[in-house]
């Protein structure tokens, strides 16, 4: 009896704290306009960010119409330019249903971490937002697209981005990631790129290839097969398609493989003192598709098959990888950070040295294809006289 | 907020420790006193504003000086 | 009156909910990056002789708590003097305790909300726990353990997708001093805490020994710990665990199970109050039982109002912001708890050992 | 405290009054004297019949029968007493002697018939339906059992329908009632105790337990309970359950009531007591656990499986009947981020241009649910089903279609409303409980639902019914293996009801 008295004068005294102090976070879910996708660029004097949103307009009426709208403000910093775009919009803005944040090149070149920052200690903006990078001039444009076509564009991308797994046209890259590997030693970052393509008379944006980083600045691109081949070796394949021409007499013909599974390993040798990686790929795939009447289906044919996939597969692969150690000079496949887990030892000899190093490594790629089916027809299409 | 402590010390006072006045229990009566006072101290100089030191920095300061870090 | 009495199982979870505590959801450790399961693992082995002695004093001492021992073994006047340490440790550490929740509160859950809030009602429902008496507080950390074991195999379960076993490697890069260091925080931080369930397990129904409870509490504690600070790493790789204020909040917010199970680290923030609330209940209820043996007053609920009042207000002074808050914790604390974790209970065990051999103690029994 | 010691001086005074009436009167020898007396006592009641005779053969036999109209059967008085006194043939009968025996020997026809002399038992088996018979130059009376009033047919409870199982249910009477637990209970060991409660109903009630399995501490505390109430009428069984009750002021209850004798038969081979009221058709039975809340009669009739689902629905009706309203608040105002983004959006269009804040509409919509709900129970039947359904659908689809609630809210409440109808035992606890949650989730979103969760396990563990812990059964990993909670086990698996488990007198089992 006692007791409970006590706990009841403790509850009115709580109560009455709150009702003379007000409720603080509290906020009635129609007072936020829901931020879909930002977009960060330069301004054109470049002292200053400029931050789009696009939000979600929502109209109520028997049903419910969701339009697209987007909002460019200026501000010194990024947390500035959004309480610039606070004090316009009349509605809060709310970040945490974001789903992804676009780069433009500028931004990225001058160095991603500045603006990495802000979208990771943002309590608010959820970590699993997609980054991207604009091939166009400003980023701002590829959520722009949005209110012409009805659509929320960053939902729309955020789609498409989830698919890469079986697409491999661009690595996707979730911001928490995006941090792993800027943080970590002995990778670079990558990201996916976005650009403007027309479909049928009307802009779209779509997701395809590669920027490079190398610390934290853009340096460059890899096109659409590059980007395959780099989700390979990044042991990031799933799905998509490997296109093999014919040889020989057959060259004309091509064949589309589907891909099934795709394994990879990278595994850094030591050899006479001399680094080396050796990249160990096994892919299982199906005939999806054979431009002709080759029988690449009984076994010597397979074989044949699997064998010229194999070698085009060893070619691309390692000119890609000559190409980013020549080129752009940033370890972007994360060899480094493979050989710092398998040999920790070593790696801390070379680490600081690691810059130079991977220019000059050695790299090695050990395909094995297996052609697991053809499909629904056990024989190539024939052709009758 | 200084009236709302002084309100709230009010009503603890009269269901926490008048009932230990009342079965003369003194000496939980004055050691509850004692901190009944205390914390109210404490909390009516929190609800002015007035910056309290905090009794974990000699805590810290004897510690860094032992380990002479 | 009737003396209250927990029974060995719910004295095993209220040991393990304790430890849990604030520290788990913290993070184990970050100073030893991906090797913080190791640290765990060396942490837990530091801890075995410790609570060896812990749960040799309570047997010496059967249904006495650490009060009464200090009295008996020191005599009435230094044991009072000594007792004031163990009414200080466990009222300094339920306001860090307290603090841990009103910086969660403040940093990541709701900004907005002033700190005070969380840390008052917290004070409430432990003021409102030890009021009720430790029996209660027992049985209900029976119902809260299965609670917070669920949601952990739950969200364990729902990260597999996310594991990376790469984030393990290199195993021990910098060495083994960060792991030894994150050991002794690990013994210091939750393990050996559990000192003041000396004052707690006097009211232990049991005729299974002590050291049973103590140590099957230990090592469930050490399952969870470690599996969880693994589950940790590989979702989220060393760095990272090592950089943010609240790993498993963290990790959990990753989830993303076919764009409906997502967004759910409100589970994880669950056991994190519900722990929180027992470690703070346990601090207080030992601080309330010190002040009143101290005084020597008729019944420790008269004054647990008030202590809880000034637990809650001192977590409040205490830090100036979260930074300090992590400074103190994994630089300062582990020294600082040194004396009362280790080097007073061996103190008083060596001494209590040697007047019993000598015949001048009588070992109290049970009642 | 002090209207707590004016009652008792109050009750003091009145006993000490009664008293003093009685010590002043005494039966007389003279019938007429007698009957004054009675008139007196009974004065303006005009219900006390007084009827005179004497035997034809023996003059000296002359009689005075007093009862109290309607409270009687007539027949038993004009046939077994005033019959045989009129016509038989006294003076060859009785031989010389006490009149007064010789008449309870060998006359009156009745199976009941005791001496009395105290004019206070007199008039209480009176009022109580006997019939008291004076006797000319005797001192004493007697008293013959004539009790006989209309009562209810045994009918099917209407508010414990079952599909299966007995259709019998517990009327008005203390006796018919006890006869109905007797049948099912052939056990020597099944106990009747009886007391009188309320200082002016002096209304009967009955203990009944199976010694051996009750637990001790539980009835002493029972009666202990029992004998400090202190009330001038019990109308119904309601009034000593909340008389009786551990926490007076909980919103849970700690004594059940049931109008089904097959339900108090169980409870009494699971060692529970059970509490007969005279005049209420509501038994009541304790101690009373939180899983009982989730139990139903038919539970124990139909397959164990099936008990299961039904309980753990019933369960998991009562937590969304609790919570709904909160999580959805919490949910809309502070954790916008845990609702998955297509339902976050239109959510959010449904709520465009409403005018409440969503708490307000929850507070609003919950009431308003109570008060249909109220509506629904206290009418006539085919008019409640009118006003509810006015009330949900056209009041309902009104006002969304005003944008004066959100649809989402309607959804809730109704939902909360529903399912708050699973169990209906609960009373005031779901909408109490219900509002608490609602404003700490006002304060704290989740984690003002967590912080009550936390309360509301303390406040459970604490409470105790008769020394039982309420919520034993319920948590998991308990000490004590109870067979009847969520789950049933089926009865193949167990012969005997499963026990109360008061840890003291488990292992006590009267059959072994």
């Amino acid at each position: 009896m006692k007791s409970t008295s006590k706990i009841l004068s403790v509850i009115l005294i709580l109560a009455n704290t709150l009702f003379l102090a007000g409720c603080w976070n509290y906020r009635e879910i129609d007072t936020l306009r829901f931020v879909a996708g930002i977009a960060i660029d330069k301004s054109e004097t470049g002292d200053q960010y400029l931050l789009t949103v696009e939000t979600v307009d929502i109209k109520n009426g028997g049903e419910s119409i969701m339009n697209s709208n987007t909002m460019t403000v200026a501000g010194d910093t990024l947390l500035d330019a959004k309480k610039n775009m606070d004090s316009i919009s009349g509605k809060k803005l709310y970040f945490a249903h974001t789903r992804i944040a676009v780069l433009s090149q500028d931004v990225a070149k001058e160095g991603a971490v500045k603006v990495i920052d802000w979208l990771a200690r943002n309590a608010e903006l959820r970590e699993d937002i997609e980054v991207l990078v604009s091939q166009e001039s400003t980023a701002k444009e590829i959520l722009e697209t949005g209110s012409k076509t009805d659509q929320i564009i960053s939902f729309e991308l955020d789609k498409v981005l989830k698919n890469q797994k079986t697409i491999a046209n661009a690595p996707e890259k979730e911001l928490w990631t995006l941090i792993n590997d800027l943080g970590g030693s002995g990778i670079s970052a990558v990201l996916p790129l976005v650009s403007l393509k027309k479909v049928n008379s009307r802009t779209l944006p779509s997701v395809t290839g590669t920027a490079v980083f190398k610390k934290d600045k853009l340096v460059g691109f890899l096109n659409v097969d590059d980007t395959r081949d780099l989700l390979f070796i990044q042991n990031k394949v799933d799905g998509g398609s490997l296109v093999q021409n014919g040889e020989g007499d057959n060259a004309g013909t091509k064949v589309s493989l589907k891909i099934l599974e795709n394994r990879t390993k990278l595994k850094p040798i030591e050899k006479d003192g001399n680094l080396e990686i050796s990249i160990e790929i096994k892919t299982t795939v199906a005939i999806d598709e054979i431009e002709g009447t080759e029988n690449y289906i009984d076994e010597p044919g397979r074989l044949r098959l699997e064998k010229s996939a194999e070698e085009s597969m060893k070619k691309s692969l390692e000119n890609v990888v000559q190409e980013v150690q020549t080129k752009y000079n940033s370890d972007i496949f994360g060899f480094g950070a493979k050989v710092k887990a398998d040999m920790p030892g070593t790696w801390k000899e070379i680490e600081t040295l690691w810059g130079g190093k991977f220019k000059d490594l050695k790299v090695s790629v050990h395909p094995e294809l297996t052609i697991k089916n053809s499909a629904a027809f056990s024989q190539p299409l024939r052709i009758g006289d | 907020m200084v009236v709302l402590v002084i309100f709230s010390y009010a009503f603890i006072i009269y269901l926490d420790l008048m009932p230990l006045y009342r079965k003369k229990l003194w000496r939980d009566f004055g050691v509850n006193m004692a901190l009944t006072l205390l914390t109210f101290a404490i909390a009516f100089l929190i609800s002015l504003d007035v910056a309290i030191p905090s009794p974990v920095n000699p805590i810290k300061s004897l510690i860094i000086s032992i380990l002479g870090k | 009156m009737i003396k209250e009495m927990i029974t060995s199982k719910q004295g095993v979870y209220l040991l393990i909910l304790f430890m849990i505590g604030s520290n788990l959801f913290m993070g184990l450790a970050p100073v030893a990056k991906s090797d913080a399961w190791i640290a765990a693992l060396v942490g837990m082995l530091m801890a075995l002789p410790i609570i060896f002695i812990y749960a040799r004093l309570l047997s010496l001492f059967k249904g006495r708590d650490i009060f009464d021992i200090l009295n008996l073994v020191f005599g009435n006047v230094l044991g009072k003097i000594v007792a004031l340490a163990y009414i200080w440790y466990p009222l300094h550490l339920g306001a860090m305790v307290i603090r841990d929740l009103g910086e969660f509160f403040n940093t990541v859950a709701m900004p907005e909300t002033p700190m005070l809030l969380p840390m008052l009602f917290m004070g409430f429902l432990s003021i409102w726990a030890v009021m009720a008496g430790v029996e209660v507080l027992g049985r209900c950390s029976k119902i809260f353990f299965p609670i917070v074991v669920i949601i952990m195999f739950v969200t364990t379960l729902l990260v597999i997708p996310y594991l990376n076993f790469a984030h393990l490697k290199p195993v021990m890069y910098d060495g083994i001093g960060p792991v030894l260091n994150s050991a002794f925080d690990i013994f210091s931080f939750p393990l050996a805490e559990t000192v003041l369930f000396l004052a707690v397990f006097s009211a232990l129904k049991t005729d299974k020994s002590i050291y049973r409870v103590y140590y099957s509490g230990l090592f469930i504690f050490a399952a969870i710990g470690v599996l969880l600070t693994l589950r940790n790493i590989l979702v989220l790789g060393g760095d990272i665990v090592s950089v943010v204020n609240f790993p498993l909040y963290v990790e959990v917010s990753r989830i993303n199970i076919g764009e409906f199970i997502q967004r759910i680290e409100v589970s994880v923030a669950t056991t994190f109050v519900i722990t929180d609330f027992i470690k703070v209940s346990v601090c207080l209820y030992v601080t309330c039982i010190g002040i009143s043996k101290l005084f020597g007053l008729n019944n420790y609920r008269s004054i647990v109002v008030q202590t809880g009042l000034l637990m809650v207000l001192l977590a409040y002074i205490m830090y100036e912001n979260i930074m300090d808050m992590i400074y103190f914790a994994f630089e300062i604390y582990a020294y600082y708890a040194l004396p009362f974790q280790v080097i007073l209970p061996v103190i008083i065990l060596v001494i209590a050992e040697i007047r019993i051999r000598a015949g001048q103690l009588q070992t109290g029994k049970r009642y | 405290m002090f209207s707590f010691f004016r009652k008792k001086e109050e009750k003091k005074a009145k006993t000490e009054n009664q008293s003093v009436l009685s010590a002043s009167l005494k039966l007389t020898n003279s019938v007429e004297a007698n009957i004054k007396l009675f008139k007196d006592i009974f004065t303006n009641d005009d219900t006390l019949i007084v009827r005179n005779f004497q035997n034809k053969y023996l003059k000296a036999a002359a009689c005075c029968v007093i009862y109290i109209d309607g409270m009687v059967n007539t027949e038993v008085i004009n046939e077994n007493i005033i019959q045989p006194i009129l016509g038989g043939n006294l003076k060859e009968e009785i031989s010389d002697g006490n009149l007064l025996e010789e008449l309870q020997y060998k006359v009156i026809a009745s199976s009941d018939v005791k001496e009395a002399a105290n004019i206070n038992d007199l008039v209480e088996s009176a009022i109580n339906g006997d019939t008291v018979l004076l006797v000319e130059g005797y001192k004493q009376a007697l008293i013959v059992s004539t009790k006989g009033w209309q009562t209810r047919p045994i009918d099917e409870p209407l508010a414990e329908r079952v599909v299966r199982g007995p259709r019998e249910g517990f009327v008005e009477s203390l006796i018919i009632n006890l006869s109905l637990i007797r049948r099912k209970i052939k056990n020597p060991d099944l106990k009747f105790q009886f007391k009188e409660l309320g200082s002016s109903t002096k209304t009967k009630i009955c203990l009944c337990y199976i010694e051996g399995v009750a637990p001790e501490k539980v009835l002493q505390e029972l009666i202990h309970r029992l004998d400090n109430i202190e009330i001038d009428g019990i109308m119904d069984s309601g009034y000593i359950q909340e008389l009786i009750k551990d926490a007076p002021l909980s919103p849970l209850e700690t004594v059940a009531s049931t109008e089904r004798p097959d339900n108090v038969a169980g409870k009494l081979l699971e060692g529970r007591i059970a509490i007969v009221v005279d005049g209420s058709p509501f038994v009541l039975t304790l101690p009373f656990l939180f899983v009982e809340y989730f139990h139903a009669d038919e539970d124990y009739y139909n397959d164990s499986l099936f008990t299961t689902v039904s309980r753990t629905l019933r369960m998991i009706g009562t937590f969304a009947a609790i919570f709904l309203p909160a999580i959805y608040v919490s949910l809309t105002t502070f954790h916008q981020e845990m609702i998955p983004t297509p339902l976050l959006l239109s959510i959010t269009a449904a709520r465009q241009g409403t005018p409440f804040p969503t708490i307000l509409e929850a507070v609003i919509m919950g009431f308003l649910f109570e008060i249909l709900r109220e509506t629904g129970t206290r009418m006539p039947a085919p008019i409640g089903q009118t006003v509810v359904i006015v009330g949900a659908l056209v009041l309902g689809g009104a006002a969304i279609e005003a944008r004066f609630i959100s649809a989402p809210m309607v959804i809730v409440s109704g939902l909360t409303g529903i399912t708050a109808l699973l169990t209906v035992k609960f009373k005031s606890f779901p909408i109490i409980l219900r509002l608490l949650l609602l404003f700490l989730a006002f304060l704290m979103g989740f984690y003002g639902i967590i912080f009550g969760l936390i309360g509301l396990v303390i406040y459970f563990m604490q409470m105790r019914s008769y020394g039982v812990p309420y919520l034993l059964g319920t948590t998991a990993f308990d000490e004590n293996n109870i067979k009847d909670t969520v789950t049933r086990t089926p009865w193949r698996q167990v012969h005997f009801h499963p026990r109360l488990p008061v840890v003291e007198n488990h292992e006590s089992d009267h059959r072994k």
